[in-house]
């Protein structure tokens, strides 16, 4: 039956994802070291590390709660159907129609919310810290998200990913100004999502600058491989999501044959490792910024959704 | 064959019963467990009834008639489709409200003040739903107002509830009053039947004013922006199950009545009114959930974060109104079908959030979340019931609160095709405002059950709080239930509402059911496409493969151990994130303009003793600058005009003096 | 005859008007009690005079009415009670003379203006007296109006019942009932207030409104 | 056979004035209290007799007609209950010494002459007949607000006494004018009072006199109504008076003075040379309605408060007639039973309040939904009543009179609305501290018979649910009468 062929190729991207995802984080590391002169981990480093933690065992804070052991597991769940959904090397998928960009979104946003009830559970002061920054931040930055998918979904008609996708790929875009500022402000919104400079710093413990490892910080063990796996994830989403977006080059169309996956699947490699190269080059770039510059900047990202949104309306009509 | 609407009359008729039994036995607990028993079994058996006449024979009104009311026209009810969808949902609230109070009603200090105006008030939202002529229609909304205004003065001894209910019933009379002015407006002809209004032309002056007033009435009842004032402050002050029908119901049924006037009896849409609902809606949406986050008393946040609802709920009928005066009734009943659909998902999860609030008010006495956390140990069942109503509420998948708002922004995204400027501009600033109010609807919850349920007891009472009974975990897990049935076959919602939108706007959205893996089309496959249960079930299996395996291979050793808190753990739990703090942050981004935030630090100077104290100071800026004026205006004409009350007899004689003198005078120069 | 009879019940008519402003100008009690006698008295004739070009015997009733009462029991009544109170002081009026005269000529004016109003329909003889009567009633009204002390309000709701009652007598072949009614009035008006400056009397030692005014509800 | 509705007329005016002179010779108080009970309930079922028993021939002296029938079943159930209630009233007063035997006797045998004045002025035919009986209604009333002879009260009657004197002199130049109106056309002569007589020729009158007689009469009897800016007496009385008086006045006399000004509208309106009498009634209607709704704010008595609700409603009814128009003359006459019956409801209510709490001062009143569960609610539904709330009946006259107006007079609706908007406001605002709340002042049991408080809520929650279409048909024609 035609079902089996399709069965297997979200079942590939479901692997894909799976496995590439720590890649791409050892990527960034690595290449950030290097930029800054240093040899840095290996690229397997993320591999090693689930693992080591995989195998520890947890210690749990005596009050943590059941929700708090939970939540790992769903957090990862939930940010790997985002992460299945976005067409990374081909389009037309079968799960991908039981969902859309606003799912997508709104999948990242149930991670966010069992992240942060999962930093109050033991009721840490650093714990509150992260949760609270997180939702401020969120607030902005959500909201920007859904502005970026209607200016998509204005341009191709749908919220659909693969349809976008395939839109985007075909000549009739044409060169647009709220594409360009849809594009900017959707890489402002990936820089805040993960918790990268200038927003966030994921290396760092200093514990009044961070956001996302307050969260964590009583998390051990394979809970803790969890998160760090679903950030691990997100990361890929984003990159990917960009990618399949603004740059729509050698998706394979819906049943097309193998060698139309393999170059997809070739195709989206570049595109991984073009982000990762763009994001380490940033990140050493730029420093990071107080936390209540934060609104600002993901404020300018709101803005520049709405602005895209805004034309988008107006220029329908002409 | 009776009728259904005659059927669902004698349902209310049985409430009304129920309402006299309870004056009678009120005080001994067979009173409660009876009244709040019959109160189940009618509402869901009315509950039933709606839905049956929503699913089998949507098309075919069922109307009755009684010879009371106003002489010479009597009392007309009808259950069309859209009265039958919001029947079901009154019927659903109170049965779920009542199952509650089953259990709930045990902690109630002066049942005396309760059994007897619960079931009256049930009544009272059927019968606005019900009626189909003015006059009843009015009857019903002000007594429902009247029976909820004796509800919320339950515990006047309360400090503040007298207050509230005060507000209250004064502003609930004033949008009585402004329907009042709506329907004379209607009923020019003198003939006050609904049907009449059907059937007459209005001139677009007339239908704009209608609506006008329609917002006024049965806005300040829903509580939109800013007439909502009286919400945060009466909702809370009603026992929780009441305050869970409030919220969760009451509004709703005012949202009926105004889809009932501007979609049906106020004559052809217009543009422009559109524009004016979703104005009000998104400001709404983005208000409500602003306060609600900077409230500290569990329920006055769940009260205000109603208020966002209604207002997404009222970007619902603002797209609809819009569409449909430009004639995309297509697009007009997705808007129309989100709006009601979420009219449905809110009365549900907002009862069960309340439900909620009720059960730790009972376990622990304590409303203010600065005294409660760590309850998710002591209160397992309670906390999950809650939860999953937190969920639901932030829109989040695979729960029905997304559902619901993802149509939303599908209507949102049909609307380029609005030749209207004004339409153009105000489009999409509504759809930031609602992208808006999601995200800070679930930065409140997580505020909201974090700091009440998880961490660590803030006080004695949360130390001893215990599991509340079975009866009241029996109504938050049934819609609980509901929730997640609502949010992963959204199809079927979507279909039984068809027929209402066909009565209303001509069109409806295409068949559900037809299409394959039960996923739900908007518009077109190609353009969007949603599947709950598949998203559902694709969660919950890699959820428990990771978990199988983890366990399975890796290792599941576990040890407890002090909370780690970067090496500095503190026992004492004053130090963890409070509401206060945890709202901080988003206060500092929206709040300085919105709630006139101030807060005063009182640092002591170093080597002093003294404590260091933060305060923060936030008003509702309507209340100052809407109500207080107001208030302030009738006190000094009321101080000014007093001094008649004090003059000499000579002074009265001058009056009648001068009135007999200027009467003259207009005789006189009369022509 | 019907000339000059219509030009005498003018007059007198006039005389009442006269006797009212008159009552206007004074500000002595005692003064204003004449003054009263001397309006009671005019009435009486008018109304005698009304009953003899009337034919109508009953009237002439009303005009001994007047005359006793009003213009002999109690002008002596109110003097009794002046002197047992203790208060031949002036009456405090509340304007001046002079305002109270003008505003007095305006009461008149208007009524005069309304009556012009009335069609020639009804006779002449009636639109004077009842111009006239207006006139009177109103005059009363504002000297019950600009007057602080109870005896002199008293006084000016008598000159004001005065105007009643000639307009009544004015109005041709009016069925005794209003007679008696006026009577009625006039005799309960007197006990009442007698009662009532009585039970004043003994209450509070003044007859002065504003005492009363000074109990009033809702001052705590 | 029309010899019942002769005796049933004759029986309407002569059993109150016959027990009116039997109470006054009476001495022991208890026996009074029983007659004054008997004597009201003869008097109704006199009136219900008038009622079923078809309507004698218009005399010269008495008629009895379709409007004022109304006013006189009305006035007989409510003197009834009123008498009803006295009874336990006076007994309360004679336990705190406030009042003395003596001063019962006097007290009972006014009260029938109340009665006896009240109902001469509705059946009279006459209109002079008609003045002298409110005369003499208004001075019976004045003696009886005078009787605690504290300053407060004699400083009432005393406001009342004045103030209603000038109000029935101008009447009575008023009724002056008319006849001089009426008798060019007419002749000479009794006739030209004769109500059946003015109005058949109406037509005809000098419609300069007619005007110029309407606004005699309407500030004569409109004083007596309590219409702003007349009203000054009317708070104090009711203030300082028995409560039973203050029933009474609010549920009755009121009712009269507006059937007066109500029968000289009729004839202005038969008039068409005459100016439309609706316009003032509308005016001074809906002065006295805003004007009263914000005086409640101030009230610290809670008789006084009530008594500004009464001008209030008053206001309304004239808006109401004055409006015209089957609707509102329909609502305006249903207006003003419903009021009387609420009205004097809650002033049963609040008189045993008065007497249990020891004081009428709003702020020494607290809680009494939690001491005296039957008042505090007996109150609490009255006031609802009379603000207009359903299940009771005057929010569907309300109702009536707002959507009629609004197509007709938008901006006069609008300020209508808002008055009845500022007065609930202030009704519930008071409510609020007196029925809910803190108990304040004595929590004693209240020795009060809740028979007549009831039966009067009874009649109003039903008027509001269901009007009989007997009552209906027969209002919707005085309607029609009232044009």
């Amino acid at each position: 039956m035609a079902l089996m062929p399709d069965l297997l190729a979200q079942f590939l991207q479901m692997a894909l994802v799976l496995v590439l995802a720590p890649l791409l984080t050892g990527f960034v590391r690595k290449l950030k070291a290097r930029l800054l002169r240093r040899r840095g981990p290996s690229l397997t480093q993320p591999y090693r590390d689930l693992l080591r933690l995989l195998r520890k065992e947890v210690v749990l804070a005596e009050n943590a709660s059941w929700l708090f052991r939970a939540a790992p597991y769903l957090i990862f769940a939930t940010t790997w159907v985002a992460a299945a959904l976005v067409p990374t090397f081909a389009t037309g998928l079968l799960y991908s129609w039981s969902a859309d960009l606003i799912v997508i979104i709104a999948l990242l946003g149930s991670a966010r919310f069992l992240l942060a009830l999962a930093g109050l559970d033991v009721g840490t002061s650093f714990g509150g810290i992260g949760s609270s920054r997180e939702v401020m931040i969120a607030s902005l930055a959500e909201p920007a998200m859904l502005l970026i998918a209607f200016t998509v979904a204005l341009i191709a008609g749908s919220t659909q990913l693969s349809t976008v996708a395939a839109f985007m790929g075909s000549p009739d875009v044409g060169l647009r100004v709220s594409l360009g500022m849809a594009a900017i402000a959707l890489v402002m919104v990936a820089i805040a999502e993960n918790a990268r400079i200038p927003v966030d710093n994921p290396a760092t413990h200093l514990e009044l600058t961070m956001v996302h490892e307050a969260m964590v910080l009583e998390y051990s063990g394979r809970h803790l491989a969890m998160i760090e796996f679903a950030s691990h994830l997100k990361l890929l989403l984003y990159v990917s999501l960009i990618a399949c977006l603004f740059a729509p080059w050698g998706l394979a169309e819906p049943g097309a044959g193998r060698g139309a996956m393999a170059a997809g699947v070739a195709a989206w490699l570049g595109k991984l490792a073009a982000g990762g190269a763009l994001l380490a080059a940033f990140e050493t770039a730029t420093a990071k910024m107080r936390v209540f510059r934060v609104p600002e900047f993901l404020g300018a990202a709101l803005m520049l959704g709405l602005l895209a949104t805004l034309l988008m309306f107006v220029s329908k009509s002409l | 064959m009776i009728g259904r609407a005659a059927l669902l009359l004698f349902g209310v008729a049985a409430l009304l019963a129920v309402g006299l039994l309870g004056g009678a036995l009120r005080g001994r607990p067979a009173g409660r467990r009876l009244v709040y028993g019959m109160t189940v079994v009618l509402c869901g058996s009315m509950a039933a009834a709606a839905l049956g006449q929503l699913l089998d024979a949507p098309a075919a009104a069922s109307v009755a008639w009684l010879p009371l009311g106003l002489p010479w026209q009597g009392a007309h009810f009808r259950l069309d489709a859209l009265s039958a969808f919001f029947c079901f949902v009154v019927g659903v609230g109170g049965a779920a409200a009542s199952l509650f109070a089953i259990g709930y009603g045990r902690h109630e200090t002066a049942p005396g003040r309760v059994l007897p105006f619960y079931p009256l008030f049930l009544a009272a939202m059927n019968l606005v739903v019900l009626a189909d002529d003015a006059f009843s229609f009015l009857f019903s909304w002000e007594l429902m107002s009247l029976s909820s205004w004796a509800l919320v003065m339950a515990h006047h001894q309360e400090r503040d509830n007298a207050h509230a209910g005060y507000v209250y019933l004064v502003m609930a009379s004033f949008g009585t009053l402004a329907l009042l002015l709506g329907f004379g407006l209607l009923a020019a002809a003198g003939d006050y039947t609904f049907d009449a209004m059907r059937g007459a032309e209005h001139a677009p002056s007339t239908t704009l004013l209608v609506l006008a007033l329609a917002l006024l009435g049965a806005g300040s009842k829903a509580g939109i922006v800013p007439l909502h004032a009286w919400l945060p402050l009466a909702h809370p002050a009603a026992p929780s199950h009441v305050s869970a029908l409030m919220s969760g119901v009451m509004t709703k049924v005012a949202v009926y009545g105004f889809i009932r006037i501007a979609f049906e009896l106020g004559g052809e849409p217009q543009w422009a009114s559109g524009f004016l609902v979703l104005l009000v809606g998104g400001i709404t949406a983005v208000l409500g959930v602003l306060y609600a986050l900077i409230q500290h008393d569990l329920k006055r946040l769940l009260a205000y974060h109603t208020v966002e609802n209604i207002g997404i709920i009222f970007i619902g009928l603002g797209l609809a109104l819009a569409f449909q005066s430009n004639g995309l009734p297509a697009a007009a009943a997705l808007a129309l079908t989100a709006a009601l659909f979420h009219v449905l998902n809110h009365s549900v999860f907002k009862s069960l959030l309340f439900f909620g609030a009720g059960a730790v008010l009972a376990a622990t006495g304590e409303r203010d979340m600065e005294r409660l956390g760590g309850l998710i140990h002591r209160m397992p069942k309670t906390a999950f019931a809650f939860l999953a109503g937190c969920i639901a509420i932030s829109a989040l998948p695979p729960l029905n609160g997304f559902v619901s708002e993802w149509l939303t922004f599908q209507a949102i995204l049909q609307s380029p095709e609005l030749p209207q400027w004004a339409l153009k501009i105000m489009v999409p600033a509504v759809g930031a405002m609602l992208a808006l109010s999601a995200a800070l609807a679930a930065a409140c919850f997580v505020k909201a059950y974090g700091i009440s349920f998880l961490g660590r007891p803030r006080s004695d009472a949360a130390r001893q709080a215990r599991e509340t009974d079975r009866f009241s975990l029996a109504a938050m897990f049934g819609l609980s239930g509901i929730c997640l049935a609502a949010g992963i076959l959204p199809g079927f919602v979507i279909d039984a509402l068809a027929p209402a939108m066909q009565a209303l706007l001509g069109a409806r959205m295409p068949l559900q059911a037809g299409v394959d893996w039960l996923s739900i089309v908007p518009v077109a496959a190609g353009r969007s496409s949603y599947n709950g249960w598949l998203v559902f079930a694709f969660i919950a299996l890699s959820a428990s493969l990771a978990v199988l395996i983890i366990h399975r291979f890796a290792s599941h050793a576990r040890r407890r151990a002090p909370a780690w808190d970067c090496g500095s753990p503190d026992p004492d739990p004053a130090t963890q994130y409070t509401a206060g703090s945890f709202a901080q942050p988003i206060r500092r981004v929206y709040g300085t303009w919105i709630f006139a935030a101030r807060e005063v630090v009182e640092m002591p100077a170093p080597g002093s003793v003294a404590p260091a104290r933060h305060r923060e100071i936030l008003r509702d800026l309507v209340w100052d600058r809407l109500y207080a004026p107001v208030a302030g205006a009738v006190e000094y004409a009321s101080e000014r005009l007093n001094v008649l009350q004090f003059l000499t007899i000579r002074r009265y004689l001058t009056l009648v003096f001068l009135a007999l003198v200027t009467l003259l005078l207009v005789l006189a120069i009369w022509p | 005859m019907d000339r000059l009879a219509f030009d005498i019940a003018h007059l007198l008519a006039g005389g009442l008007v006269l006797a009212s402003f008159m009552m206007l100008y004074q500000d002595r009690l005692y003064a204003l009690l004449n003054i009263f006698a001397l309006h009671a008295l005019v009435l009486a004739a008018s109304v005698a005079w009304q009953a003899w070009i009337q034919e109508a015997p009953h009237l002439f009733v009303t005009a001994g009415i007047a005359f006793v009462f009003k213009g002999i029991v109690i002008p002596i009544a109110l003097h009794r009670m002046i002197q047992r109170l203790g208060m031949h002081r002036e009456i405090e009026t509340v304007i001046g003379v002079g305002p109270t005269m003008l505003a007095g000529m305006g009461l008149v004016a208007l009524s005069v203006a309304v009556m012009l109003q009335v069609t020639e329909g009804a006779d002449p003889l009636a639109r004077e007296d009842l111009a006239f009567a207006l006139a009177v009633v109103l005059l009363g009204l504002l000297m019950m109006v600009t007057r602080r002390n109870a005896v002199s309000q008293v006084v000016g709701f008598m000159s004001l019942e005065n105007g009643l009652v000639l307009a009544a007598a004015g109005a041709k072949g009016m069925p005794l009932v209003v007679e008696i009614s006026v009577a009625f009035s006039i005799l309960i008006a007197f006990i009442v207030i007698g009662i009532f400056l009585f039970r004043i009397r003994e209450r509070f030692d003044t007859v002065d409104v504003q005492a009363l005014d000074r109990h009033r509800g809702e001052r705590q | 056979m029309s010899a019942l509705p002769d005796i049933a007329v004759r029986a309407v005016l002569l059993v109150p004035l016959g027990f009116a002179a039997l109470l006054a010779a009476l001495p022991d108080y208890r026996l009074t209290a029983r007659l004054n009970v008997l004597a009201a309930l003869a008097t109704l079922a006199a009136a219900l007799a008038l009622l079923a028993g078809g309507r004698p021939e218009p005399g010269p002296y008495l008629a009895v007609d379709d409007l004022n029938i109304v006013f006189i079943v009305l006035g007989a159930l409510v003197g009834f209950t009123t008498s009803l209630f006295s009874a336990g009233y006076i007994q309360h007063e004679l336990d705190t010494g406030r009042l003395t035997p003596g001063y019962l006797r006097f007290y009972h045998a006014m009260y029938q002459a109340l009665m006896f004045a009240m109902n001469l002025a509705l059946v009279a035919n006459n209109i002079g007949l008609m003045w002298v009986a409110i005369e003499l209604a208004t001075l019976t009333t004045v003696l009886m607000v005078g009787i605690y002879r504290t300053h407060e009260a004699l400083e009432a009657a005393w406001k009342y006494f004045i103030l209603g004197s000038v109000g029935i002199a101008l009447a009575l130049f008023g009724t002056i004018l008319v006849y001089m109106a009426a008798h060019p056309v007419v002749g000479p002569g009794r006739d030209a009072m004769v109500w059946s007589v003015l109005i058949r020729h109406a037509a005809e009158f000098d419609p300069s006199l007619l005007n110029l007689a309407f606004i005699f009469l309407l500030l004569g009897y409109g004083t007596k109504v309590g219409l702003a800016p007349l009203h000054a007496w009317l708070p104090d009385a009711h203030a300082e008076g028995p409560t039973p008086i203050s029933a009474v006045l609010s549920g009755l006399l009121l009712n009269v003075a507006l059937y007066a000004v109500l029968r000289f509208k009729l004839l202005l309106a038969a008039n068409p040379g005459a100016l439309a009498p609706g316009p003032l009634m509308v005016a001074m209607g809906l002065v006295s309605l805003v004007f009263a709704a914000f005086m409640l704010y101030r009230r610290r008595d809670i008789k006084r408060l009530f008594a500004y609700s009464s001008i209030e409603h008053m206001g309304i009814v004239a808006f109401a007639f004055g409006m015209g128009g089957p609707l509102a003359n329909f609502a305006g006459l249903l207006h003003m039973v419903l009021h009387s019956l609420t009205k004097s409801a809650i002033f049963f209510a609040v008189g045993h309040v008065a007497q249990v709490k020891g004081t009428q001062k709003i702020a020494d009143i607290g809680g009494l939904t939690t001491s005296h569960p039957w008042l505090g609610w007996g109150l609490v539904i009255g006031v609802a009543a009379i603000a207009g709330l359903p299940p009771l009946g005057i929010f569907m006259t309300e109702f009536l009179i707002v959507t009629s107006t609004f197509t007709r007079q938008p901006l006069l609706a609008v300020l209508f609305v808002l008055g009845l908007l500022v007065a609930l406001g202030a009704l519930f605002l008071r409510l609020n501290s007196v029925a809910f709340g803190p108990v304040r002042g004595s929590v004693e049991p209240a020795r009060a018979s809740y028979l007549p408080l009831y039966l009067h809520l009874v009649l109003v929650l039903a008027a509001g649910i269901y009007l009989p279409p007997p009552l209906v048909a027969w209002f919707t024609h005085v309607a029609a009468i009232l044009g």
